[in-house]
């Protein structure tokens, strides 16, 4: 559980656009949660309108039921705004695309483990899949912001379905930091897996990729968790998981963990016959959803 | 304005606040929300499951959305009785608010001991008996056949003074022949519903939604299916009922407290607003001063049922 | 493109040329809905059950919108069988797809007079037997008692050579044993599910919502209600599964056959679109298509469990 | 069953806008509706946003999942139009409200039994409490539209809660009919109820009521049903029923009917030892919403 303090807020939607081909930006305003934002946290938030001058019965206001999660990925705190990338994959997002200025969206945040800081003198790469890239634009601005790192140290792998769905990699450039880009069909960049961009990279220039943090669908994860352990390196992922709740309470959205002896509520109990096994299931919205780069069975 | 309603109720000789409790697994054991929601809102806070030992659950995904409502399939993961003894009850006995512990387990060994291990734990105001887990290692149902709900409350009746909730699952024929059982066996009081039995399938991958097949459905779409069965039980047995399933607002728990309930539980809602509890207790209170009604108590079970003589028949 | 994908499946002796079918009491006798939608869009139609003689239903209100769904208490109200095979049969003759006449009735008398007349009626395809209306007269409810359930299927089955469906209702502690023991008294199909028991209360009022105070739940709210009935279902017979439940899309009938049915039932759904039924088989192609998928047969019971190697334990 | 087609239009929003406090007229381009329709029919509506060119699942897009009846207040046959006058009292009415010009609404009829129609030399009164008042705004229209009685041959007296919940009274006076007001407030007319300006009406002017129509909250009609019973005079009252289907299949809408022999499915039982009665059920989306006013039991 983390110590940052959690927010409930009702922002004020200040944009939300169409970035991409179903890809989406918002700004949201809400001082007290983008203060204490860093790079991955995330948020959740109810897509629906959920005014408070309804005749609507309560469940007809919250439909969809549940709030959605997403990954931070920029902040300004000055203005106390922070902004999300999001794709319409359903009913949620699909409203969620149709709140326009003006409107309240009510969010909650931010939640969940944040990356290790990058750190001068350990170069890192960051392998984005899609809108996993949302926490790596967070990342790249906080050390562009802070300074304690030279974003040249930064490199990011990006890929996509295609080249319209690359849409933030022009951030990464404003921060100076390093982009390669693939995609499935070949509209731009590397025609391929970006996970191909990662073995090259390692293979061509190695010394930049001290660290590593991958963010994407889960077969990307799994092929860059093969790929550190084969060349040694650290990183940390950050996954998803079906999130009913988000701060911690329903046991929803676990992940199995290879290591035994983290969590009390983790060891199998041999009394009851049941198999034991060396694994545990840790909250992705609570223990993670960062997660040291090998800890996680994905 | 007159006076504000009296919000207060018993559940045997527990007095509440008000009539709004937090549901067990949807409030964790309490400091998690406690970071941001007041608790001293509630009429109380009913804790995760406990188990005698730390159990991990069952594998994911553990949920899914489906129309008004949600699956889980969390397998009552939780921190076992001894850790919850030593790291949460010192919290717990610190929140201005009653606090039922929730028990489980799969043999009667098992509630037996969380049962003891509880019953001279300082803070506890009542005891809730999860008797409703649907699928328990080794087949054992206590709450589908009203012999074993009886021999499973009789046997705690005789370990506690504590009062004795226990929360019986819908999926039963006659959920009012079960209560009736555990009334008899000594329970201070009956929480209805559980979650409803449910599924869904990924058809692009032709999997289960939920890693353990089937869970459990919650959420404002079984709130008809509470209302019935609270009124069901009601009609059956004299102690007090707690309705649970679908309350998002103070009208919906006034519909819970009208068809016979004398306390609910929210759940699922409080994912969806985490003051979603301490909102339907306000909500509550606004509907009773409008309506003017002086004290919740007296909507407990006052359902007018019109008289059929105009009616022809009756089949439904 | 290559050639469109094979809808038809089987009931028994029955291809029905696709697998949606109108469910029971929601399509009335079909000449209402075929005013204005091509009923020969549909693979089969369940026309609103029969009782010996016209009954004339339970006191209103009768229907309450909920969460996703819908209560329901009409009470049977039919013109009864004599004026349905009089003015019903002959449109619904000349309409070109599989019809289905949904038998009911209190005592077991009715059932079997309502068969009689109906077994050698031209023009009539299969029969499903409603045996889950929630109260019928008398209190005898067969298929909430397997014994019972055997009995009725197999007094029906010794009356007539159709193809017997029987309907089951979900309000039972285990629906897969009312199944196993219809099929074994010689049912060639099993309907799955009828509503659930709810109840809404009108709290201006303090009355019930419906007239009958309880009622069925019907719509998308139920759907995973009715996934986790049908795959219980298909796990303990051999004959077809027919499933029903809040399917208002292609993709939801999907779901419904790789949980184990062959066949689906539209119900609310059709209030609120018309054509839903034409609607979900044209949908349901049209996924096939997509998903190369050139028999909607291979969908039945293709669900795939993965192996849970991975998982510490199984507790639900 | 009625022998008007019916036509399940996607019509478009030529005009929705507020006209009191709460109270809402919306005009839908559906011409194959509009032909038809006659005074007394309804519509059933899908309040909701269901554009087929969504991510949302099926059910999303039906929140709340039924369809809702409202009368038909005014057509114009020539551009295919007709208009529904609606108050918001819950979700589907707020939703209703939402919906913007140029957006389509799915309508479904016209449905239901219509009103006898005004004839010559049998003056009528109509009895209008709140929206009650929409289907006799399609009668006068259609009456002095069609000449077949004199416009002067017609009174409505129109009641609501409060003077802004009169909208539409103007349109009568347009048609040429006489309008009387009630409101519960007293902030127009009759200060009390609208069934006291009926009984005012019949004692001082007996002969300009020679038939009556009644559309409005149960307790009036109630009242216009003994009314009219101790005068004698004939007359049809427009009943509201919880209505899913609205086609006549489901059996839900039904009113308790006086007369025991009119429908096959009516008769009770007596073979099953129930209690019989010399009432039926009839069901209002189809053997009504128009009934004889003598015939239901309110
Ligand atoms: C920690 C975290 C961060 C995320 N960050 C982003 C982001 O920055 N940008 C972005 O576009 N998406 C992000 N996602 C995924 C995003 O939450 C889902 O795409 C979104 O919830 C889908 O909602 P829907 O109603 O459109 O889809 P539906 O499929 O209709 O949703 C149905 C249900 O499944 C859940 N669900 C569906 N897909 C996912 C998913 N991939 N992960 C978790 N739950 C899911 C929904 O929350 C909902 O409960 C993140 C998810 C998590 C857990
Ligand atoms: C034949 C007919 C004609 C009507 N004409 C008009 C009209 O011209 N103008 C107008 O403002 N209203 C009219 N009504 C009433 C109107 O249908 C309801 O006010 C509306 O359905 C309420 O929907 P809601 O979602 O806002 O309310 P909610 O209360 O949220 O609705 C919940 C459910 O109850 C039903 N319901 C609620 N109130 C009524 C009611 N009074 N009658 C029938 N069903 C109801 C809804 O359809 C829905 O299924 C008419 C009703 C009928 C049956
Ligand atoms: C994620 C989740 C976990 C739950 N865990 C428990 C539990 O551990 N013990 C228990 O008795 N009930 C548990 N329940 C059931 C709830 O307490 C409640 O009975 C049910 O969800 C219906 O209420 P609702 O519709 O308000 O959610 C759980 C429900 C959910 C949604
Ligand atoms: C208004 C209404 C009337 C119904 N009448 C009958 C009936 O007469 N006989 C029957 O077997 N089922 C009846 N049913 C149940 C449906 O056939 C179906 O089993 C149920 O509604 C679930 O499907 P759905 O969610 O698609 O509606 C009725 C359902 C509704 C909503
Ligand atoms: S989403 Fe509830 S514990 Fe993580
Ligand atoms: S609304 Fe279905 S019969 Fe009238």
């Amino acid at each position: 559980m983390s110590t940052i303090p959690i927010c409930q807020y009702d922002a004020e939607v200040l944009s939300n656009r169409e970035i991409g081909p179903g890809l989406y930006w918002i700004d949201l305003l809400a001082p007290e949660i983008t203060r204490h934002a860093l790079p991955g946290h995330f948020v959740h938030l109810i897509a629906s309108d959920v005014s408070e001058e309804s005749s609507r019965q309560t469940w007809l206001r919250h439909t969809p039921l549940l709030r959605r999660p997403f990954s931070i990925a920029e902040r300004d705190p000055e203005r106390g705004v922070f902004g999300l990338i999001y794709r319409i994959v359903g009913g949620g997002t699909e409203i969620l695309a149709t709140r326009r200025r003006g409107e309240r969206v009510d969010v909650l945040g931010p939640l969940g483990r944040t990356f290790e800081p990058v750190r001068a003198g350990r170069p890192v790469v960051m392998v984005a899949g899609g809108v996993g890239v949302a926490p790596f634009l967070s990342l790249a601005q906080e050390t562009a912001r802070d300074g304690r790192a030279r974003p040249a140290e930064m490199t990011v792998l990006f890929g996509a379905a295609t080249a319209g769905l690359l849409s933030g990699e022009e951030k990464f450039r404003e921060y100076g930091v390093d982009v390669r880009l693939a995609t499935d069909d070949g509209t731009t960049g590397h025609h391929g897996l970006v996970t191909e961009l990662l073995e090259r990279e390692l293979a061509s220039s190695p010394r930049r990729c001290a660290y590593l943090y991958a963010c994407g669908p889960t077969p990307m994860m799994r092929r860059c968790q093969e790929i550190a352990r084969e060349a040694g390196i650290d990183g940390q992922v950050s996954l998803e998981g079906i999130m009913p709740c988000g701060v911690g309470v329903c046991m929803a959205c676990v992940v199995a963990c290879a290591d035994p002896d983290a969590d009390p509520s983790a060891a199998p109990s041999a009394a009851h016959g049941e198999p034991s096994s060396s694994r545990r299931y840790e909250r992705v919205c609570d223990a993670g959803p960062v997660f040291d780069m090998q800890e996680v069975v994905l | 304005m007159t006076a504000p309603p009296d919000l207060t109720v018993n559940i045997g000789t527990l007095e509440l606040r008000n009539p709004v409790l937090a549901a067990s697994g949807t409030f964790g054991y309490g400091s998690e929300y406690g970071r941001f929601v007041d608790l001293s809102d509630f009429g109380g806070i009913v804790t995760k499951t406990l188990t005698p030992e730390p159990w991990p659950g069952n594998p994911p995904p553990r949920a899914a959305e489906t129309a008004a409502g949600m699956l889980n399939s969390i397998g009552l993961q939780n921190v076992g009785v001894e850790a919850f003894i030593r790291d949460k009850i010192p919290y717990l006995r610190k929140v201005d608010t009653a606090l039922i512990v929730n028990v489980g387990g799969g043999p009667v060994e098992e509630f037996v001991y969380v049962t003891e291990r509880l019953s001279d734990c300082e803070g506890i105001d009542a005891l809730e008996i999860n008797m409703s887990c649907p699928n328990v290692s080794g087949g054992m149902d206590f709450s589908t056949d009203p012999r074993r709900a009886a021999e499973l409350v009789s046997t705690l009746r005789g370990l506690t003074e504590l009062p004795l909730i226990a929360k019986l699952t819908p999926n039963v024929t006659d959920i009012g022949e079960i209560a009736r059982s555990v009334e008899e066996a000594g329970a201070d009081a009956i929480s209805a519903i559980n979650t409803l039995r449910g599924m869904a399938v990924d058809i692009r991958t032709r999997r289960p939604m939920l890693g353990a097949v089937t869970g459990g459905l919650s959420g404002p779409a079984i709130k008809p299916v509470a209302i019935a069965a609270v009124y069901r039980i009601a009609s059956q047995v004299a102690v007090p009922v707690i309705g649970i399933g679908g309350i998002m607002s103070g009208e919906d728990a006034v519909e819970f407290l009208v068809a016979g309930a004398t306390a609910v539980q929210v759940g699922t809602a409080t994912f969806v607003e985490p003051r979603a509890g301490p909102s339907v207790a306000r909500t509550l209170a606004e509907w009773c001063a409008a309506s003017e009604v002086h004290s919740v108590r007296s909507l407990i079970g006052s359902l007018q049922i019109p008289s059929q003589e105009d009616a022809p028949c009756h089949r439904s």
